[in-house]
């Protein structure tokens, strides 16, 4: 699409380094100045599984999309082309090892059965055999793709001797292999991948040594005999500085500057990284300390967020699905006692368990009513890390400022893909407590003279009281018909104040053209992949916009009514990676108007920019209203 | 001069029953609120939901009257947050060693400075007279259709399990000896629980005034008991344990309340905290200022450059 | 309103008898042959607080809706009056003991604060001392009304001295002090009071004994004086039996006859009381049994029924909202594994805690989404009594015919509030379990070559798996891209299978006259109070209909869409127990059809009759589109 | 003729990383199965979540993958539905005892007859390594950013204070002594429990098989040790559970493994049921039929008029 973008991917079992060749590729692209999204796909399991890296890198822009096919795939074994042969564009280039051409499909016992019979099929359909070697041959004969086969064993033996590791200790150098190969067929330069191993590995010099050595040799190698066909341009970005997080850094660092002092957490995927970062940058000396706590389960953890909150302390908790649903109760005791507690939620693949390590934007319209009864909240989400970072910072902000529990609802996508940035502009960051008095004598909590109440926290010079149940202005349970309406009215009316107060931009964008041809509305991860979707389109001719959703409570009413009802509904079309599409469901909840055209995806994988484009041309053309979309492994 | 016991009195109508021993639990508290002359602005109450999860409100401190069975989190948080404060949770049995057993069992495991109390009446009073996990397995009080059928816990064994470094039971009755318990809990550096015997004169019509009167003696009373761990040596304390372990199983002709373990010199969890960053004691998360006079980030750009300068990469364009 | 039906009220501290006299005079009006609906309200509190029960009595019908003003009030307490005195209609009857018109408000320790601090505004504003004595003078000299004063200590020391009973025994006898003064003003015959004691205490002869006593004479003193002013024309009823139970009673011997045979629950109000019911009616001998077990937590309680669920048994919980915020996880186990478990769910007013004894429809869109991830679930309500019997058994029938678990969501209102009904014809109840079958060999618990596949239990002869996670046709873990959104599609499909086979007359009802003038929308316990508003209205010449929503998910779309386009919108008015009225939203969500008009409450008392009916007129009139009702102590 | 033990393999790649401790436990588990032939349509494994969850989709019984910490809620569903099902469940250290440790506690308080075998790696496997509640404090493995600040849970000792009848320890690499013991705790009638010491060798760098092989020991080689209770007598009950107890303290330089404590005269709760409902073991829920043959209930007008009579009242029209 972007001729001058790569698309690669890198494959193999987890375990096997692949994490750390996609933390060492980037670093090295980023520090010869590309900019590059990083994506991570992989099983519920440890070891063995297969897992991929796909990444996009581009001299002109900061990538935050992804699409297919790859021109580069970059196998640790047979799985990996077994699995992505079909992702392979034309003239690309598939790197494996020698000894992968005799695997045979039946032996590769680490891939599901049912994936197996399926990839069987296609190869049966395709008249290939059912060894590595017979897919590779069909893909260097029918599909114009290079094999680049290397011996890796004796790349491996190699080192070994020249620097006297024991065998099995040599074959974790395996990942370093492909590295090479990459590095010669794109010709990524040697101070560039010394820069990304020595990020890596710190000050392991040995460690950093046996790699620069292996990766030279091979990279040399390769590049002789095969040239530098995939040689980047060079980039066009004018940036000096790359921010290179994933989106659990991101939120992370997001959080430690917005004054984050309290985070409980019970591990889950794909938010405990969050978490693990904060641990282990939870100490800025004079500047203060987080505590993070890992907690005996996720309900201890809402709660005594909840808690370190009444005290004073910013605070938040991050989970997924399954950790969110045991919080709800304690999130409502939030709402009813008007807490500022910031919910990180990273949505992944349900219901239950669910594909605990894939994405979804599932959890939309739960996050819009969790808990029982009613009560003000506010659902903010985020397009990208760009978007998350200042989110995340708002997030406390709002919190404070209204008193209210907030989720920021993201995604496994968000979470475990590693994007190359411009480091944020702090400059214009605030932080806002919200009004903040320290009480005394006669303080009432609930002060009914103001829908947002003076908050003074426990510890002050004032006493005050919390309870779950309906309460009175100093906090003590009431169950006065009158009183009792009265407090629920305090508390809803919120929504109506934040509904005024807060900035349109942090609620909905609008991007593209005014009166466009076709309208996307989308929200979360599927940002960028509409927009990369638009662009590619205009260039047929077709003008989109792309209506971007960001906070779900309260919902901007007007601002969607207004833009939809200019809009011939017929050229609007909802994004989401779900099934329900949760996201035109709330838009008619809230305005009424029914957005009837969709394309969806609701596999785990993300949506990509090549079966996006397809797939609105699908429905603007009438053929469809409802596209679901398949791709990925 | 000490604060008065009626200055920790909310003003509230106490609405449990008339001859509820949860009267002289709470009074006991006053009591000894008033003999540590607790602030009451430093000081916070957390109840969980119950009869007994209404106290706060009957108490003129910070009082939380959380979730059921959540107490002991709310509380954690709010102590982990400003370890300055007392902070004390008044539970049910249902509450702390029913739906919330998981949460005792991890205050007990991290040893944060946090006095619990159980009003251990046998029975979920609020819910109107269901068997709570203090009931021994056979009895029919009042409102059950059919004998409790499951075995009870054994609370003081069950606190001794999970790590609390002060054991102790009370009976709501002996009004001046639980108010000693309280102190002694508050004071301690450290988890500590108290198990008070409570009638409910609603529901539970075998564990009454009547039952424990007859039965219960007071541990201090009897010569040679001494619950309390005196070195840091792990065989003293495993004996000491083992000893409360084994008088916490007489239930039945004889009931003892007292302090039963009692170690002042196992680490806090605070304490733990603080070999991990060492301003946590004296800057703690809620007493921490985030924001400049300008309202803005303590870290600004060049702050956050540094300290997450591991992912912050000068692109080769930059350096030359 | 109905000048023949009788309303009337008895108040008294918790703890007083209030519920006994409640059921006696139940039974003894039942025998008569009356219609009678008694509603309790009561604090979260076991003794002391005012608490207060509020019956309509009808010769002609079954009552199942409430009203004021009251005709009769018997006051156990001086609170009893200073709460309702403005509750007395003009020519009505107050009940007390002398003793209480020397009660001062101000004494009152167990009004709370803020409620006697209202009471003393509007005594002051009518000019009204603060003691009871005042206040029930003003009562006979400007309202009309009847003070019956009676000397409580005297007819208790009478029995005392008659029956050897020690005094402090005797004031047990405090409640039959009322119900004999009103058997005496309504004329209840001395015999339908002696069945109704022997319906409350069976054997207890001595109890019986001193009670008629009592009540005879009380009665005979109170009619000899005041004569029988509120005598009841004799019942145009023709029925020969009734049944008399609460909305808890009723849905246990609902899930009796359905074959329950696992039941779990944890404590919690309104729902216990159904679980104390299953426990004492357990044992069928040799017709059955049902387990019926207390769980540790909420979440014990929804996981141990869908693992009874598993191995074959008809299982349920029953519960309220803290309790099922605690169950979603479960909730969401039981989708994505298809378990037919119905969970029986009890609205009370909300957030957290909130008013745990007092009612509220708040928790519908909660129910819709409730649980991360998709799946196909059945969320059903019912309007009265008579509904929820019926639909109570259909929740199985359902949910193991589809393989859904099934929410029943229902009230306190319905589940404290006791009334007589006709017993339910059974004839026409089925049992379907859906398609089960032996499993075998190869058993696939998730055939895909159907939506709903064959269950087998756990325990049959087949082997089978299941999981939280996504799965493939044998219930083995699976993540491959392809098959993941083919199982997804099966779970969700359900939803349009349901939609298409589940009788519209189970989904949602409409009464009244075609072309209404205007249209009511509601659902629940509000069914009812509409019906007898809009019966009200009709004598004003306005012609209503009511829509009853019955079934939320499948949402009866066409249905709805169909009625309301029919409809001039700002004719059509939701009536509802909360603040956001979420019926509307749930409509606007799946229609698009917004409706402007509401009427709510949320103070957590019923929607009164004649409240409703005012504020239906003040709707049309054009007046407010938004009413909130707040009638009720 | 006894099923092979291969019989019980589900034929499912299982995706533990090589190494790891699970493999022992699951060849414990075949084994032990076959040799007490169960048969696997009426067997269920419940598993929670982390890789030790995972465990019923490997083996050919009837398997529940069910939600972290709650495989003993589900567990206890099926059994009690149908008591004539063998019911195992496996769960991590973290998942049983961490967020599920309120079911563990209840399982041994009703003495339901079900075997837990818990796989005791010291962390999350799955989630990548953070402290489990068995881990000691202080102690840094890999994946940990500082020392562990919790103290452990001693496994044994709550098993033993929540009631289980049944309680052991086994080492996953001695397959044949773990095989004996889940042989034991299947065939033991109530709450049986296995702490599994299991090397996860990926994320626990301390307690490795060398760490387990220099420690470890089996108790059934102790000369005088026996753990079971052979008669109804209370003080013998309490005098076993004590010993067992002070064994459990024991983690250092020996380890013990083996039957900690059993008492095999303690009433299950299937049986306490029984009691109440005398047809519950021949026909518990699960194997009621609730329908007639034409698809009715069975509880026809008469039956139900009978039964709930107390709530159906003649009026007097009726009577007359
Ligand atoms: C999640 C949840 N489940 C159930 C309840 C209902 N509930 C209120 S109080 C109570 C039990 C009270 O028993 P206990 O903790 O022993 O306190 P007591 O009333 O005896 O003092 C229960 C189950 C609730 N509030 N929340
Ligand atoms: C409610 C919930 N919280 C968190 C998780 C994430 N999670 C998956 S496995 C796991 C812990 C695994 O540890 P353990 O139970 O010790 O099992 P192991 O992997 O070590 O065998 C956690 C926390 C989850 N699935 N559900
Ligand atoms: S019900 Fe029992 S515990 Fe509750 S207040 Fe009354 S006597 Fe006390
Ligand atoms: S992570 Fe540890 S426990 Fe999990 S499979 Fe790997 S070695 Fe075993
Ligand atoms: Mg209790
Ligand atoms: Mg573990």
């Amino acid at each position: 699409m972007n001729e001058d973008e790569l698309i690669l991917m890198i494959g193999g079992p987890q375990g096997s380094g692949l994490e750390t060749t996609a933390q060492i590729l980037t670093s090295s692209l980023a520090y010869s100045g590309y900019g590059v999204i990083s994506d991570r796909e992989y099983y519920s399991n440890i070891t063995g599984r297969h897992s991929y890296i796909h990444m996009n890198v581009s001299p002109h822009r900061i990538p935050l999309d992804l699409t297919y096919p790859v021109k580069l795939l970059g196998a640790m074994d047979a799985e990996t082309i077994f699995t992505h042969f079909n992702d392979l564009d034309k003239g690309g280039f598939v790197i494996y090892d020698r000894s992968v051409r005799g695997r045979k499909l039946d032996s590769i016992v680490s891939m599901p059965p049912i994936t197996k019979s399926r990839i069987r099929e296609v190869l049966e359909k395709l008249g290939i055999g059912r060894d590595a070697g017979s897919l590779i041959d069909y893909l260097v004969e029918n599909r114009g793709i290079t094999g680049v086969e290397l011996d890796f064993r004796s790349f491996l033996k190699d080192i070994s001797n020249k620097f006297g590791i024991v065998s099995t200790q040599a074959t974790r150098y395996t990942s370093s292999i492909l590295v090479g190969a990459l590095a010669g067929l794109i010709d990524i330069e040697r101070d560039a991948i010394e820069y990304g191993l020595r990020r890596r590995f710190g000050s392991r010099e040995k460690l950093i040594k046996h790699n620069i050595y292996l990766i030279d040799k091979v990279s040399r190698q390769v590049s002789e005999e095969y040239g530098t066909p995939m040689k980047l341009p060079p980039s066009k970005l004018n940036v000096g500085e790359l921010l290179v997080a994933s989106g659990n850094d991101i939120i992370a660092m997001a959080k430690v500057v917005a004054g984050l002092r309290f985070q409980s957490y019970y591990p889950i995927t794909p938010a405990a990284d969050e978490s693990f970062f904060l641990e282990t940058y939870n100490n800025f000396g004079d500047k203060g300390s987080i505590l993070v706590i890992q907690t005996e389960d996720e309900i201890a953890a809402i709660n005594s967020a909840i808690g370190a909150a009444l005290a004073g302390a910013r605070s938040a908790t991050a989970t997924s699905g399954p950790g969110f649903s045991l919080m709800v109760e304690g999130f409502g005791w939030a709402g009813i006692n008007e807490v500022p507690v910031v919910i990180t939620y990273y949505q992944r693949g349900g219901p239950a368990t669910g594909l605990p390590t894939r994405g979804a934007q599932s959890d939309l319209m739960y996050s819009l009513f969790a808990s029982h009864g009613e009560f003000a909240r506010i659902v903010l989400t985020s397009g990208d890390h760009i978007e998350a970072f200042y989110d995340a910072i708002e997030a406390f902000n709002l919190a404070e400022k209204y008193q209210v529990p907030v989720i920021h609802l993201l995604d496994k996508f968000l979470a475990n893909s590693i994007v190359t940035m411009e480091i944020p502009d702090l400059s214009s960051v605030k932080i806002d407590r919200g009004e903040i008095v320290d009480g005394g004598p006669g303080y009432k909590r609930f002060d009914l003279s103001k829908t947002i109440s003076p908050r003074a926290f426990i510890g002050s010079s004032a006493v005050m009281w919390y309870t779950g149940s309906e309460h009175d202005e100093y906090g003590h349970t009431n169950e006065d018909p009158v009183f009792t309406a009265r407090m629920y009215e305090k508390r809803m009316e919120k929504l109506d104040i934040m509904d005024k107060e807060i900035p349109l931009d942090l609620r909905i964008r609008y991007y593209g053209e005014k009166n466009p041809d076709y309208l996307l509305v989308g929200w979360g991860f599927v940002k960028n992949t509409c927009l990369k979707a638009i662009d590619n389109l205009k260039r047929k001719g077709l003008k989109g916009g792309y209506l971007h959703l960001r906070m779900f409570m309260p919902f901007p009413v007007k601002y969607v009514e207004e833009i939809l009802e200019d809009m011939d509904i017929s050229r609007v079309i909802a994004v989401e990676h779900d099934y329900m599409v949760q996201s035109a469901l709330a838009i008619s909840l809230f305005t009424g108007i029914r957005i009837r055209n969709s394309i969806v995806k609701y596999n785990g994988r993300p949506i990509y920019v090549h079966e996006l484009t397809e797939a609105i041309e699908k429905v603007l053309s009438g053929e469809d209203n409802r596209v679901v979309l398949t791709y990925g492994a | 001069m000490a604060r008065n016991p009626s200055t920790y009195r909310s003003g509230l109508w106490i609405d449990w029953c008339p001859g509820c021993g949860n009267f002289g639990i709470i009074t006991a508290v006053y009591k000894a609120f008033s003999e540590l002359d607790l602030d009451p602005s430093k000081t916070v109450v957390v109840g969980g939901i119950g009869c007994s999860g209404k106290t706060p409100h009957f108490i003129n401190v910070n009082g939380v009257h959380s979730l059921h069975g959540r107490a002991i989190p709310f509380a954690t948080g709010i102590k982990l947050a400003n370890p300055e404060l007392t902070v004390v949770v008044n539970g049910g049995d249902g509450d702390i060693l029913g739906i919330g057993m998981g949460h005792f069992i991890a205050l007990g495991r991290r040893n944060v400075d946090i006095t619990v109390i159980m009003h251990d009446n046998g029975v979920y009073g609020l819910t109107k007279g269901q068997a709570a996990p203090t009931l021994k397995r056979g009895i029919k009080t009042k409102a059950l259709s059919k004998p409790n059928i499951q075995d009870a816990i054994n609370p003081i064994a069950i606190a001794l399990s999970a790590g609390y470094t002060f054991v102790a039971r009370g009976y709501s009755l002996n009004i001046d000896h639980l108010k000693e318990l309280i102190k002694q809990a508050i004071s301690h550096k450290g988890a500590s629980f108290i198990d008070v015997l409570q009638p409910c004169v609603v529901y539970n019509n075998i564990y009454t005034r009547e039952f424990y009167s007859e039965r219960i003696y007071v541990l201090d009373e009897v010569g040679d008991w001494d619950p309390e761990v005196k070195s840091e040596r792990v065989d003293e304390m495993m004996q000491k344990i083992d000893q409360a372990w084994r008088r916490s199983l007489e239930w039945g002709d004889k009931i003892p309340i007292g302090i039963f373990y009692k170690n002042p010199n196992y680490s806090t969890f605070e304490e733990r905290l603080s070999m991990e960053v060492p301003t946590y004691l004296e800057k703690p998360p809620a007493k921490q200022v985030i924001t400049t006079s300008e309202g803005r980030p303590i870290f600004t750009g060049d702050v956050f450059r540094e300290f997450f300068s591991k992912y912050i990469i000068r692109t080769k364009n930059n350096r030359r």
